[in-house]
């Protein structure tokens, strides 16, 4: 069963992904990552991540890719163009992420031989849990967050209140 | 039955309440179609769907063989897949919530325990929260790939305002969650057991009725209804988002809309109403209230039918006084009771809030753009977060 | 007790006045300003009061200050005999100058300045008395001085002021650097800067340490204290409104000096080369600055040697083992000498800034308050008994008599010079014949009934027994043995002085400038202050001027450092010139260089981590 | 048939993502892709954050710092999105491009 929820998911993941790089559309791009965040949060909830799933679709695919999907219809961006080019890129993109992901794959097989995962296995992501560590030992870094959530909002504001001329 | 493993009885019950409840609820939302109709027309002193069947009760089984059998038109230059893929995420998202709400309290079925429920999930309102707010694709992608500035407009809008109303919404919802201390709906629900004193929107210390209207306000927002329907505004925007939808995909919309609907009066009843819990408790005689609603209704329908004109009531009213009649003799069966009566009790509250959504439609007009955002930033928003931190002082210092 | 509120009043005086006062009126300022200090002295009193005897330091820790290593610094005050008498000095007098500054400086710009300043001096001059440990009591020790060259430099408008006031800050960096190096070898060694620890631990320590920290201690005292050979500051320090200089310059700042070294007695008992040094310098001080006072005719410069000399009694005093009396030499000199500083004001004030005794005269008639009280002064530095400088005096005279004689000899001689001055100078300006053009008008009550308060204190003040109050304070200390016969010798020299003056002044004026042109070379050293001012201007400031020009400026700073510096920047540019090919504003450029830099960092890591690379194996 | 997931497979699933993500940052040349893109790189992060909580938590309530740690990323992700978002919108305003190649101010 879990191996099977894990492929389906997995594969729905990669393939979404492909779909978010090779889509010449933003738009298509960007529901397709919302694709993989919510395969990925399926794959959370495997992991015994309750809550971060729950997190997942709410924050990332409910509200960050909205956005997305907003400033892209605001800006009514169309299909790319292909003009512009980068020398290094051409030059050592491939290699390198072949090499980047070729390197990470043999370590992670090498590193991680045995664990296994499946269904219920961790029981500690749940709200509770979540919500005791957040508000115990890791009280400073939330609040510490609030003020950045507030940093942020007030630079967006600022930004977008910009007038064109 | 004896005979069947648990795996076995899972399945088979799941089916069962899968089918039940689909087909209920297609039937809801169908005929919540008609009520609409039929209470906005009386708001407006007039009758309302009358010709199809009996008071118009036919009318939403015509509107659907009116729908699927028109022609499924898709205009050129649109954004074919997601043209298509719009509509079937807003129904999806939208009946996707309904899975997990529970409609009353576990029942005994063949000596097994089950709930009357689809799933039980232990964080079922952030289940709910993550669906609906997954539900704005839908609108944005059927504003974006209909290629029409109209469409387009509803389309932002309804971005804009679904993404704005899910905060006080989300803060409206956290605050009867610290109450209670839970995000399992059944107990939510368990934790307002009692009387209607239990509630949470009467909860002493704290009654949330700010938040309860909050949490109304927000979701007339969400579901893009009257008067925040600034998303379809027929003199501003022709259809909105679907404008360009005809047949089915516009009969899509049209359902994730009321089922929408439906979804957060279930949550408000759930959160604030005490779910399937009665306003107050059976000894002092509240399992006898639907007996004397039905039998009143009945009797209402009897006397009608003594003074019908039209030829066809003195058939109708003489047998849905019956029907009436005999449904009040079921509540008093006291095999059925134990599931009947929560039972009315959600279908009531559930019912008087999707009242309240058609009688506002019927009353309010609608709100202009720039005062919708600034009413949920500048009101509802602070206020929603004051609500929160007097709640959240209040369940601190409780003992 | 809250010890804390005691400075923080003055503070928040400072806080308030400083940041609003250009927008209050004056009564607001006054208020705010008078108020702070007095509510401060009243704190005091019933801090005091509270506390008891005080047998033992009354010690109140509010948080730790510094730690870094083995250093642990906290914000301690602590209140013991000689912190108390010092609290009341400070506050006490502090309030009286106040009281007085409202009616002084009334016709003065920069009103709420003033006070802010004054209230900020009082503040560091408390923290420097309460200090429970050398690094809070430096903290003071510095603050002090800030609050004395911005008051010294308060008519800014003024080239003398601006330049007195930046000559008071470096003189005092010299004596601030022998306090540092004190303060580092003290806690190299003790390992603390609590006074309580160091202390308990100095009995035990090495004497040529301690003698290595007292004198490092004296360079610090010396330059507070306007000792020789730093003394030159003070005299140019009366630059200044008048009340500055009879708080800060005369009653409280100076005298932290004598407070520091009698504070750390426990160190200089077990040093007596130091003490021996003391010694000399105070008394040398004492005779060098009263012979230059005896020809000057400022009338705040008289007063102003006057105070450098009776600081060198006090240094006498503690040099000999007599802390308790210089401390006692300390209260009455802080009770006379303002009075005679707040007096000058008074004159000065009467005369509309007049300040040259040689326009001066007569002026005993014109304002009867300020002569009085000034007399009062006058006859209390002079040594008359039974009035209060006498018996401080005496007090120090007598240790020195049985520490040295030459010393006692010496201080006597000091004490009838001392006479004279002091009466030379009341004698031109209140007696004969009035010699200037200003028409003299008597001082608001607001300034003369401060200068009663002083000049009751300073009749009175020598029955305040300070060494049988310090007694238990400075256990250890050896005891002076009583020799009654002594007490004539000083009041002898103290009438002659007197004498001398009188005959000079009153009855023979002639008699003076004869003396100084039959005695010109004498004269014109003296009137010159022996050229000290001249001979460190050869010495000192002009070398180090050449020097930093010449060498420092044009050589090392133009040549060397600029040079390497520039050098510096012409490669980095030659670099950078290459290196900004790389920099092609093309994102997904930088995007690339980063994941090779990435994927770099992954194979280092896990070849680097060899022992986990022969693991996984 | 394997009955349980080996914990490689995810980590190498997060490997794919994020590798995905690096490529879609080196070879789009529209803004919002660019962060898109990015999103999804931290998207794979995250992921490897969950799966080491469990491998480090097993059945016990340990190991919840990987959570943890996705969850700030969230957080900060949102935030980042709101600011990054308007950076577009005000780029777009100035210059009426979205093409990241045509944005190259800071060129030496």
């Amino acid at each position: 069963m879990d191996v099977i929820l894990f492929f389906v998911f997995a594969i729905i993941a990669v393939v979404c992904a492909i779909n978010v790089v090779v889509q010449t559309h933003p738009i298509s791009s960007a529901i397709s990552l919302v694709g993989v965040m919510g395969s990925l949060a399926v794959l959370y909830l495997l992991l015994g991540a309750e809550f971060l799933a729950a997190a997942q679709v709410i924050v990332y695919a409910g509200a960050v890719m909205v956005l997305f999907v907003f400033v892209i219809m605001l800006l009514n961006a169309g299909t790319e163009k292909k003009e512009g080019k980068s020398f290094a890129v051409q030059l050592l993109g491939v290699p390198l992420l072949v090499a980047l992901l070729g390197i990470v794959a043999f370590f992670v097989q090498r590193l991680f031989p045995t664990t296994t995962v499946h269904f219920g296995g961790f029981t500690g992501g749940g709200v509770h849990e979540i919500g005791m560590a957040l508000f115990g030992p890791y009280l400073l870094p939330f609040e510490v967050t609030s003020i950045l959530i507030l940093i942020a909002i007030v630079g967006a504001v600022v930004l977008a209140r910009k007038e064109m001329d | 039955m004896g005979d069947l493993t648990n795996q076995q009885f899972f399945l088979l019950i799941s089916v069962v309440k899968v089918v039940v409840v689909f087909a209920v609820l297609m039937t809801v939302l169908a005929y919540l179609q008609w009520v609409e109709r039929k209470v906005i027309a009386h708001i407006q002193v007039r009758p309302g769907p009358y010709r199809v069947g009996p008071h118009g009760l036919l009318q939403p089984l015509a509107d659907v063989i009116k729908l699927v059998t028109k022609e499924d038109l898709i205009p050129p230059h649109v954004s074919k897949p997601f043209y298509i893929l719009a509509p079937f995420l807003a129904i999806t998202f939208a009946l996707l919530s309904i899975s997990v709400i529970p409609f009353g309290p576990a029942i005994t079925v063949d000596g097994r325990e089950t709930y009357m429920q689809l799933a039980n999930l232990n964080i079922g309102v952030l289940f709910i929260l993550a669906v609906s707010s997954m539900g704005v694709y839908g609108i944005a992608l059927a504003g974006w790939s209909s290629n029409n500035k109209y469409s387009l407009l509803g389309g932002l809008r309804s971005s804009a305002q679904m993404i704005s109303y899910e905060l006080p919404l989300s803060l409206a919802i956290a605050a009867p969650l610290l109450i209670s201390n839970t995000l399992d709906l059944r107990k939510l629900v368990d934790s307002q057991e009692g009387s209607i004193l239990h509630w949470n929107v009467l909860h002493m210390p704290f009654p949330q009725i700010f938040s309860f209207i909050i949490f109304l306000i927000a979701a007339f927002a969400e579901t893009n209804r009257v008067p925040f329907d600034l998303p379809e505004a027929e003199n501003e925007l022709v259809a909105g988002f679907h404008t360009e939808y005809s047949s089915m995909k516009f009969a899509s919309f049209f359902m994730a809309e009321y089922a929408n609907m439906i979804t957060v009066s279930c949550m408000a009843t759930l959160l604030f109403l005490g779910g399937w819990v009665a306003p107050w408790p059976a000894e002092y005689g509240s399992s006898f209230v639907p007996v004397v609603i039905f039998a009143a209704a009945g009797l209402i329908a009897l006397y009608h039918a003594s003074q019908a004109k039209l030829k066809m009531d003195k058939l109708t009213f003489p047998a849905f006084g019956v029907i009436f009649l005999i449904i009040a003799a079921v509540f008093l069966l006291p095999i059925v009771q134990s599931w009947l009566l929560p039972l009315f009790w959600f279908c009531a509250k559930v019912g008087a809030i999707l009242f309240t959504f058609i009688w506002i439609r019927g009353t309010l007009p609608r709100f202009r753009y720039d005062q919708l955002m600034g009413f949920t930033w500048k009101f509802l928003f602070p206020v929603a977060m004051l609500n929160l931190l007097v709640t959240g002082f209040l369940v601190a210092l409780r003992p | 007790m809250a010890l804390w509120l005691i400075p923080i009043l003055p503070f928040a005086g400072f806080v308030i006045n400083g940041l609003f006062g250009r927008r209050f009126s004056k009564a607001v300022v006054n208020i705010v300003a008078i108020g702070s200090v007095v509510l401060a002295f009243a704190w005091v009193l019933k801090t005091l009061l509270g506390l008891g005897s005080l047998e033992t330091a009354a010690t109140e820790h509010y948080f730790t200050w510094i730690q870094s290593g083995n250093l642990n610094i906290g914000c301690d005050f602590a209140v013991d005999r000689l912190t108390a008498i010092m609290l009341l000095i400070v506050t006490g007098i502090g309030s009286l100058i106040h009281i007085y500054a409202m009616g002084y400086m009334a016709h003065e710009g920069g009103y709420y300045r003033f006070f802010a300043y004054m209230n900020l001096f009082m503040f560091f001059m408390l923290v420097l008395v309460l200090a429970a440990n050398y690094l809070l009591l430096f903290v003071g020790w510095e603050g002090v001085g800030l609050c004395s060259y911005l008051l010294i430099g308060f008519y800014f408008d003024k080239q003398f002021a601006t330049n007195a006031g930046n000559k008071a800050f470096i003189v005092n960096r010299i004596g601030d650097f022998g306090f540092s190096l004190a303060m580092f070898l003290i806690f190299v060694n003790f390992g603390s800067l609590d006074f309580g620890k160091v202390f308990h631990q100095a009995p035990a320590a090495d004497t040529g340490l301690l003698t290595t920290i007292g004198f490092l201690l004296l360079v610090g005292a010396c330059g507070k204290s306007a000792q020789l050979p730093l003394y030159v500051w003070l005299p140019d320090a009366m630059a200044g409104p008048t009340p500055v200089s009879a708080l800060i310059h005369a009653a409280t700042m100076v005298t932290a000096g004598v407070y520091m070294t009698a504070r750390s007695w426990p160190i200089y008992i077990h040093a007596p080369t130091a003490m021996e040094a003391i010694a000399i310098m105070g008394v040398v001080t004492a005779f060098f600055s009263a012979s230059i006072g005896l020809v000057q005719n400022d009338i705040k410069k008289v007063f102003a040697y006057s105070t450098v000399s009776q600081l060198g009694y006090m240094f006498l005093g503690v040099g000999c083992g007599a802390f308790s009396a210089g401390i006692w030499h300390v209260m009455t000199h802080a009770f006379f000498k303002a009075l005679l500083f707040l007096g000058s004001g008074s004159v000065i004030h009467a005369l509309s800034g007049e300040q040259d005794l040689r326009n001066m005269g007569g002026l005993r008639t014109k304002i009867p308050i300020t002569f009085w009280t000034m007399m009062c002064a006058s006859v209390a530095i002079a040594g008359v008994p039974p009035f209060s400088g006498f018996f401080s005096k005496d007090a120090i005279l007598l240790a020195a008599y049985n520490h040295a004689p030459w010393m006692y000899w010496l201080g006597v001689l000091t004490a009838g010079m001392t006479a004279f001055y002091v009466f030379r100078a009341i004698f031109l300006a209140f007696f004969g014949e009035y010699r200037g053009h200003a028409h003299p008008h008597e001082s608001p009550p607001v300034m003369w009934i401060p200068l009663a308060i002083l000049g009751a204190l300073s009749l009175g003040g020598g029955f305040i027994n300070i060494p049988k109050f310090l007694e238990g304070f400075f256990q250890g200390v050896p005891e002076v043995p009583e020799n009654s016969s002594l007490m004539f010798v000083s009041i002898a020299a103290g009438l002659i002085g007197i004498s001398i003056a009188a005959w000079f002044y009153l009855l023979k004026p002639a008699m003076a400038d004869s003396l100084a042109s039959s005695l010109k070379l004498i004269y014109t050293t003296l009137y010159n202050k022996y050229f000290v001012d001249e001979i460190y201007d050869a010495t000192v400031v002009k070398p180090i001027v050449g020097g930093s020009r010449w060498v420092l400026w044009k050589g090392a700073d133009a040549g060397l450092i600029d040079g390497s510096v520039n050098g510096l920047g012409a490669a980095s540019q030659g670099a950078g010139g290459i290196l900004r090919k790389l920099q092609s504003g093309n994102i997904r450029s930088y995007a690339t260089w980063v994941l090779l830099g990435s994927v770099l960092a992954i194979v280092v890591l896990f070849i680097a981590s060899t022992n986990y690379w022969g693991g996984l194996q | 048939m394997l009955a349980e997931v080996p914990i490689s497979w995810f980590l190498t699933l997060s490997a794919i993502l994020f590798a995905l993500g690096v490529a879609g940052f080196l070879f789009r040349r529209s803004i919002i892709t660019v962060f898109m893109s990015i999103e999804l790189m931290l998207n794979a992060v995250n992921l490897s954050f969950v799966t080491f909580s469990y491998h480090h938590g097993g059945a016990t309530h340990q190991g919840i710092e990987g959570h943890l740690f996705a969850f700030f990323v969230m957080v900060v992700a949102a935030a980042e999105a709101a600011v990054g978002l308007a950076i577009i919108l005000t780029i777009f305003k100035n210059r009426q491009t979205l093409n990241i190649d045509d944005i190259e101010s800071m060129k030496n």
